[in-house]
């Protein structure tokens, strides 16, 4: 650990040296000294050019470290040239990384990628850091700060001052502020040590709460570590807080995944009463579809998915309705035998994905905007992914619920499943409302699959990982009962989670399915069970 | 008088119809004329391979299984989506005292722990497992676990009036719930591996080719006993409560049966049928693990079932035969596609013979009353008296 | 009542045809069979189906080079469909049935328990071509996928070197089956062994086919915040990697802060994951695509011939079987007999050449000599080799770091001929041989 | 309104008191209903419901649809719960208590509304299941059909008119057939209260005719409650009439006194 830092602190000294000596005395041809150093195989050499690199002073070493860091910079094995490339038709259009002069195309094993590792992607990452604490935009800037704040380094106290004083936005006065107090609480100082510690306190970063832990473990100055401890109490507190209303937002969102993978199910099981076990191959064809879009719109992944909800209700739709009209057609009347037709069905789609596109997962691509999370603060981070999740999940169900409310196929849906034989006299077409109503549920399922192939994989196997899932959802919600499949998934995915840090994942989900089994015995028609005379016939 | 009469001797009744005779005599027939063949040269004709023994040995306790399923749902109206947790479990029974016997011959050499205790520092045997040396002790487990699940399972659930897709739901629930807990190695039953490198039983090698025919005929005759005991349980007045309750559950309560106390009679005995399955599945195989418990293999149960003819004690028999014999061939035959062949059969299976393969073979009691009955009552329609005993 | 029997016979016949049609085939043409054990169907399908095509491959190219022993290859196919009593059913049916000289399959270790009597009694031979938990070795099984100290070891010693990031704290994730819990057992011991405290080792374990790993990865970062450089080694199994690794990317827990380190994460898996978010988190393998070498350049290019798709990558399992494959030959081509028992003794000390460099060598306790590399993960989901072992490592088939298996030694060749002989007290234990 | 407030006005002194006076009230009763209620979903099926029936007695209760005279069977039969009330059989069993089939043992039995018969077992073997007979599971699995079982089961086929029917399926017989298998199906239960829905339902006027019968022999005997829609049927039974309307007694008397009531003639006619 100190080597490192005696690293940074060269590679920070050399910065400082070149801030001090604007007009660069560094020569350019240093750089490209320094650059083709960078092709070493060994890492301490590459790890030394880096420090060249800052040390010249010159202004393309951000755009060369950036493109190092994200693994942009190759060599050409012919030339020997240091290049950045675009991928073009059948190879490499590459540019000189140094001079952005166009060089010539190359084969795609033309070039190699410069190597790199995780210490000195840590490196260059605190390096840029401070190369950027004085960019022009306060986005990076911002960055900047935060990213010396993860490893700040006492070489640096002066560049922070100067930083700190030139600075105007709040956020980043903030991490600067705490990168120099966490420097302090090292310092020589003692009672600017103590300062330093009520500097932090209270602070929700989690690289502040390694400086406390550090302070409070020291043996040298007990005033020092009292204070920590007591920094760190509080913070601890606030922390049992937002883990609280994490694991509730786990919950959540695994209750939004149960839900979707079963809504559909609720439709096809719940309303129109088929033991579906093909359920789960919808999901599945739901998920291939999206797989599909994005292989036709390479360029405009950002929107795949927009295109592929639809397309993805279609073709399940489809799917869902020749299966209906082919085989469950038949056997209204014989529900126990639509189990053992539709599990038919579910091996044939499994087999048939797998012929067309062979047994292995196919990458689905989750969009930019998907990615990431949203930092509450240190301790409470948001993932994207499932904060969409759990408001399509929510969009999903009002969807569902208005078609089925305030629809005319709604209410003749309804007419027939409650009663075929009074519908069909009042002049409605049963048939081909069984066909769509089955339609809606296996579309209604591959949109669900949508979702599922942000998350998992998107594989023959994807229907078999959550048809019993999505059945306990449905029984335990209350057959028949689109709320209670809304409430019972998000009930089963909350208390999951919150079993979870207690059991280990393994026993949460036994103990979830023994919760359904004994529930099922205090309701033996689930949650949302329909009273009256109506359900006993 | 038409009417059809009862006399003590009804038993030898039940059993003297065709049905009966026909599958006593191709299963002992089998039990004898199997390990003959298979004790011939083998540049006979006639020679069967000890791989083909070992297969049907297989098939017969599958069928054993199905057995087990119809009685609970042919007869009763209970899906069970769980009956392979009931087979699994006497599997591990078996497993357990297989295990035992192997004694200080693990690779590890140690006296007493099997071997995946070993390599996961256990340094005594679970409680659970004491008792399991001892064949005797193994064997009564065998009917006895599965027995005492079904028995707490069904108290609550009967008793609770869970029914229909509900009850086949939580009965799949079942086990999954095991099949998770017995993934865990914390657990004690070696998590996915599960058991195996079994040994000998009773003494005797588990390799030698003699004790391959001697669990085929073990096999044939637990078929032919749990046939019979099926035969009997369905054609007493038991059995015709059974049918009352699977197709008119509440009218056989104003009638004054209790049925949760016949649907948990029937059920228990079913899920010791299935663990004596289970148990002599085992060695045959050579191993016993979770994944005998995961909820498809129980589907894939029933569907033998409905295949052969729900309802039809040999139906179910014959159902287990041919799927699995189908799989056997299907799985060398067309190794990348056998998937589609299996799923049309299913789905054909289901639309064109919704009595299953035995409604081929049985005339419809009442041919008039066809257009009467809604199709479905007419599918599980037990044959004319003394024509299949069912 | 006759149409029943006649079902039956109909079926019972159809099996004993295929039966025979196999026989009278082998009667036909003398071929040398190949068996190829590897699931087609169910859960394993996702990884075992391209070993088969490995395997198919392999025996196309050997025809072309004039077969073996002046005799045509044949490879026999079956589809155990991840069920693993059927491993064993398939296994005696190729041996016993279709009379296979040699059998090229399995993937999880279940399988390969499941097969493993069968193989003994019937006097088979099998090659293993996954990397596996150890703690076997048997006469009828030539393990040619890493044991543990050709993976795990040597990847947690690259993560406690300087290069590797001087990781203090380690969180070992694996699915909950046996060769996490042994390879976790292992590293546990040999942390403790390397001065880690216990309170700075996590271990995990969560069922297979896992998806929700928010609370888990939740769990990683907040272990990691504690001011300790803080690795995960993960041997999480097959389908629960994708969510894993998406978790990971939407946490933002980046390989430079936390990095992961794969046992079980291969090109291909990584061919079904969108990989930006993983660059910089690693693997531990003996071979990746990536290897610069002209033979690794020719299996890829044949590889790409033979599947008919330029988009497919190749793995660690794959290159296993192609050494395994061609050491076989090597040997029967040595003793000029496909017959087991001489074969498994010409296989003793045979080498071939690495697709990465260097050579293989099988060893007397069935295990192979390989070079171990780290490689981190790109962003086209290939792996860049950040570190390899300087020279081959040797299989270990018994661990040296858990208490009742370092006495165990595997030597196939007198004296000894044992797979697990117990140097303490000269014993070799349950062998029926 | 419960019963014992009901009975106060009209000076039967002895009845009211406090509620240790209820088995008194119950005793010389075989069935006794007391402020029944029970609602689904908030619809209040039965709203403060009170009945008695006297041992012997036979009752034909009328209403409109939905007055609630199934779900006064189902709370008799232990099908349903009520949410309150007191049912109380032979003056000292509570049945609010009790499931199905204890309370069909205790000796109540019921017809349903549409005929409810084992359709895939013989007419014999439907008649055979409903003797009365121990209903446990060991003695019903090692019980064999005796002599005299056979001797009364084919009496009640032939009081049913059903001899020659024995061996069909029941699901083969017509509609009156089945009524009457179910009827032959009580008798075997050998019941002290019959429960029957609507027994001339699908009749010929014939058929009614012999039904009506059938059923005052029966009463002879046995107390019975017959929920009728068919004027005539109620008629030719010549019983006394409870009127039920929105769960509730509206009126109680003759047949003719209760068409005579305007309230009665208002529900029926609507207004």
């Amino acid at each position: 650990m100190f080597r490192a830092f005696a690293r940074a602190i060269v590679v920070v000294l050399g910065f400082l040296a070149a801030v001090q000596v604007p007009n660069t005395a560094v020569a350019a041809s240093d750089l490209d000294a320094a650059v083709a150093k960078l092709t070493e195989k060994s890492f301490s050499v590459k790890e030394a050019a880096i420090a060249e690199i800052v040390a010249s002073g010159d202004p393309r070493a951000v755009d060369l470290l950036s493109a190092y860091l994200e693994g942009g910079l190759f060599r050409n094995k012919k030339t020997g040239a240091i290049v950045t490339v675009e991928k073009t038709e059948g190879g490499y259009l590459t540019t000189d990384a140094l001079t952005g002069s166009a060089l010539e195309k190359v084969k795609k094993r033309g070039v190699k990628k410069i190597r790199i590792n995780n210490k000195l992607r840590g490196i260059v990452k605190t390096a840029l850091g401070a190369l950027q604490l004085f960019s022009d935009s306060t986005e990076t800037r911002l960055k900047a700060a935060r990213t010396i704040l993860a490893n700040p380094s006492p070489a640096m106290v002066g560049l922070l001052e100067k930083a700190l004083a030139q600075e105007d936005d709040a956020d980043i006065r903030e991490s600067l502020t705490h990168s120099l107090a966490a420097l302090k609480v090292i310092g020589d100082d003692p009672a600017a040590r103590i300062a330093a510690v009520s500097t932090l306190s209270g602070s929700m970063d989690p690289s502040i709460w390694q400086v406390l832990g550090r302070a409070a473990d020291q043996k040298d100055d007990p005033a020092l570590a009292a204070a920590a401890q007591q920094a760190l109490e509080s913070i601890e507190n606030q922390k049992a807080i937002y883990s609280l209303i994490e694991t509730i937002f786990f919950g959540l969102s695994l209750g939004a995944v149960l839900m979707l993978a079963a809504v559909g199910l609720a439709i096809t099981f719940g309303v129109m009463g088929v033991i579906n076990m093909a359920h789960g191959e919808m999901l599945m064809l739901g998920a291939y579809t999206t797989f599909v879009v994005q292989s036709l719109m390479p360029n405009a992944i950002e929107y795949s998915l927009f295109v592929a909800i639809p397309a993805a209700f279609i073709v399940t739709g489809l799917v869902g309705i020749a299966i209906e009209r082919s085989i469950i057609r038949l056997l209204y009347g014989r529900p126990l035998e639509t189990l053992l037709a539709t599990f038919g069905v579910s091996l044939f789609l499994q087999q048939a994905v797998r012929t067309i596109f062979s047994p292995l997962n196919q990458p689905v691509t989750t969009p930019d905007w998907m990615s990431g999370f949203y930092a509450v603060n240190g301790a409470l981070s948001l993932t994207y992914n499932r904060l969409y999740i759990i408001a399509f999940c929510i969009l999903v169900f009002v969807a569902l619920l208005l078609v089925l409310k305030r629809t005319p196929l709604g209410l003749q849906m309804r007419a027939v499943t409650q009663n075929r034989a009074m519908a069909s006299s009042m002049g409605i077409r049963t048939g081909r409302v069984d066909a769509l109503t089955f339609g809606l549920g296996s579309g209604i399922a591959g949109v669900g699959g949508v979702a599922l192939s942000q998350l998992t994989n998107v594989g023959p196997n994807l229907g078999q990982a959550y048809i019993v899932d999505s059945f306990m959802v449905v029984v335990f919600g209350g057959v028949g009962n689109l709320w209670g499949t809304l409430v019972g998934a998000m009930t089963l995915g909350v208390a999951n989670k919150f079993m979870e840090p207690f059991t280990g994942a393994v026993v949460a989900k036994i103990l979830v399915l023994v919760f359904i089994i004994l529930f099922i015995q205090r309701r033996p028609r689930g949650l949302f069970a329909l009273k009256g005379r109506a359900v006993e016939s | 008088m038409s009417s059809p009469t009862r006399f003590p001797s009804f038993i030898l009744r039940s059993l003297s119809g065709r049905a009966p005779v026909t599958v006593l005599t191709l299963v002992l027939g089998a039990a004898f004329l199997v390990p003959v063949l298979n004790l011939l040269p083998e540049s006979n004709l006639f020679h069967m391979p000890t791989f083909m023994v070992g297969l049907v040995g297989k098939y017969l306790c599958y069928a054993l299984l199905a057995l087990s399923v119809d009685l609970v749902w042919g007869y009763c109206g209970i899906l069970s989506l769980g009956h392979g947790a009931f087979f699994a479990l006497g599997g591990y029974a078996m497993g357990m005292h297989l295990m035992r016997q192997i004694g200080d011959r693990g690779v590890y050499g140690h006296p007493v722990l099997p071997d995946f205790m070993v390599f996961l520092n256990w340094d005594v045997l679970p409680w659970y497992w004491y008792g399991f040396d001892n064949f005797l002790f193994a064997m009564v487990m065998v009917a006895l676990v599965p027995g005492i699940l079904a028995f707490a399972f069904g108290w609550f659930a009967f008793r609770s009036r869970v029914t229909g897709v509900y009850l086949s739901i939580i009965t799949q629930a079942m086990t999954y719930a095991l099949l998770l807990a017995f993934f865990r190695n914390d657990m004690g039953f070696g998590g996915n591996n599960g058991l195996t490198d079994f040994r000998d039983l009773l003494g005797l090698d588990l390799r030698s080719d003699a004790m391959r025919r001697g669990l085929f005929i073990a096999s044939a005759l637990a078929l032919a006993i749990g046939y019979v005991l099926c035969l009997l349980v369905t054609s007493s007045r038991l059995g015709k409560v059974l049918v009352t309750i699977r197709d008119a559950e509440s009218r056989s309560r104003f009638l004054g049966y209790r049925v949760e106390n016949f649907k948990l009679f029937v059920f228990t005995l079913s899920a010791i049928l299935a663990g004596v399955a289970g148990a002599l599945y085992v060695p045959q195989v050579g191993i016993i693990n979770p994944g005998e418990f995961s909820p498809i293999n129980s589907i894939e149960i029933v569907i033998w079932v409905a295949l052969g003819g729900r309802g039809y004690l040999f139906g179910a028999i014959f159902g287990a035969l041919a799927v699995n014999a189908a799989k056997s061939y299907f799985t060398v035959a067309f190794p990348e596609i056998w998937l589609f062949f299996l799923g049309a059969l299913f789905i054909l299976t289901t639309l064109f013979l919704p009595r299953g393969a035995a409604g081929l073979i049985t005339r419809n009691p009442d041919a008039g009353s066809a257009t009467v009955l809604p199709a479905w009552l007419s599918s599980i329609l037990p044959v004319r008296k003394g024509e299949s005993g069912s | 009542m006759k149409s029943i029997v006649n079902r039956v016979f109909q079926v019972g016949a159809a099996t004993a045809l295929a039966a025979g049609v196999a026989l009278s085939a082998a009667q036909a043409e003398e071929t040398i069979k190949v068996g190829v054990l590897h699931s087609l169907s169910g859960t394993m399908a996702i990884s075992e189906t391209t070993l088969k095509d490995t395997v198919l491959m392999l025996v196309e190219e050997q025809n072309a080079k004039g077969g073996l022993l002046g005799k045509k290859l044949e490879a026999v196919v079956v589809d155990p469909a991840s069920d693993w009593p059927l491993f064993a059913e398939k296994a005696r049916e190729l041996l016993e049935v279709h009379k296979v000289d040699v059998i090229f399959g399995n993937w999880t270790s279940v399988s390969r328990k499941s097969v493993l009597p069968v193989v003994e009694e019937l006097n088979g031979m099998l090659f293993y071509p996954v990397q596996y938990e150890g703690e076997e070795s048997s006469k009828n099984v030539f393990y040619t996928g890493a044991a543990p100290n050709q993976q795990a070891i040597p990847a947690v010693d690259y993560l406690l070197s300087e290069e590797g990031g001087s990781v203090k704290r380690f969180v070992l994730a694996g699915t909950d089956y046996v060769y996490p819990r042994t390879t976790n057992k292992i590293l546990e011991q040999y942390l403790l062994d390397k001065g880690i405290p216990a309170e700075d080792i996590m271990i995990n374990y969560t069922p297979f086919g896992h998806s929700d790993w928010q609370t888990i990865v939740s769990d990683i970062k907040t272990f990691g915040s504690a001011g300790k450089k803080t690795a995960v080694v993960s041997t999480v199994n097959g389908d629960a990697n994708v969510p894993f690794y998406k978790e990971l990317g939407n946490q933002g827990v980046a390989a430079s802060d936390i990095p992961v380190i794969a046992f079980s994460v291969g090109e291909e898996e990584l061919s079904g994951i969108d990989t930006g978010p993983l660059v910089g988190h690693l693997a531990a393998w003996n071979y990746f695509m990536s290897a610069e070498s002209e033979a690794n350049d020719a299996f890829i290019e044949k590889w790409h011939a033979f599947i008919g798709s330029e988009e497919r990558v190749t793995n660690d399992p794959m290159e296993a079987h192609y050494i395994g494959f061609n050491m076989w030959v090597k040997a029967v081509e040595a003793v000029g007999t496909t017959e087991v028992d001489t074969v498994r003794e010409a296989m003793y000390g045979i080498t071939f050449p690495n697709l990465t460099g260097g050579i293989a060598v099988m060893n007397t306790n069935h295990h192979l000599t390989k070079p171990v590399l780290i490689g981190e993960i790109q962003e086209d989901g290939q792996f860049e080799t950040v570190w390899s072992t300087p020279k081959g490592v040797i299989g270990d088939a018994w661990t040296d770091f858990l208490p009742d298996s370092k006495m165990l030694v595997a030597d196939w060749t007198k004296p000894i001929f044992c797979g697990n002989f117990n140097i303490e007290t000269s014993k070799c234990s349950g062998q029926n041989y | 309104m419960r019963l014992r407030a009901m009975i106060k006005p009209l000076g039967i002194a002895a009845l009211s008191g406090s509620p240790s006076d209820v088995p008194t009230l119950a005793s010389g009763s075989l069935l006794y209903l007391d402020g029944v209620s029970v609602s689904f979903d908030g619809f209040k099926a039965l709203n403060d419901l009170s009945m008695i029936i006297k041992p012997g007695e036979m009752r034909s209760i009328i209403g409109p649809n939905g007055a609630g005279k199934t779900t006064m069977m189902d709370v008799i039969t232990g099908k349903t719960r009520p949410d309150t009330g007191d049912v109380i059989y032979d003056g000292r069993v509570d049945l609010t208590s009790k499931d199905e089939a204890t309370i069909a043992n205790l000796g109540i039995g019921r017809k349903f509304q549409k005929p409810t018969v084992f359709e895939s077992h013989t007419v014999w073997d439907n008649i055979f299941l409903a003797l009365k007979q121990d209903r446990r599971v060991f003695p019903v699995l090692f019980g064999l059909e005796r002599q005299t079982e056979r001797a009364r089961i084919q009496e009640i086929l032939e009081t049913t008119r059903l001899s020659d029917l024995g061996s069909r399926p029941a699901g083969s017989l017509s509609h009156g057939q089945k009524q009457w298998l179910e009827i032959g199906m009580l008798l075997a239960q050998d019941p002290q209260l019959l429960l029957i829905d609507e027994p001339a339902a699908g009749m010929t006027d014939a058929e009614t005719e012999e039904t009506a019968v059938l059923l005052k022999d029966i009463a002879k005997t046995r107390s019975v409650i017959v929920v009728e829609h068919d004027m005539d049927f109620i008629r030719a039974l010549d019983v006394r009439v409870t009127v039920l309307h929105e769960g509730s007694v509206l009126a109680e008397g003759t047949l003719d006194q209760v068409s005579a009531n305007p309230r009665v003639v208002e529900v029926y006619l609507g207004r």
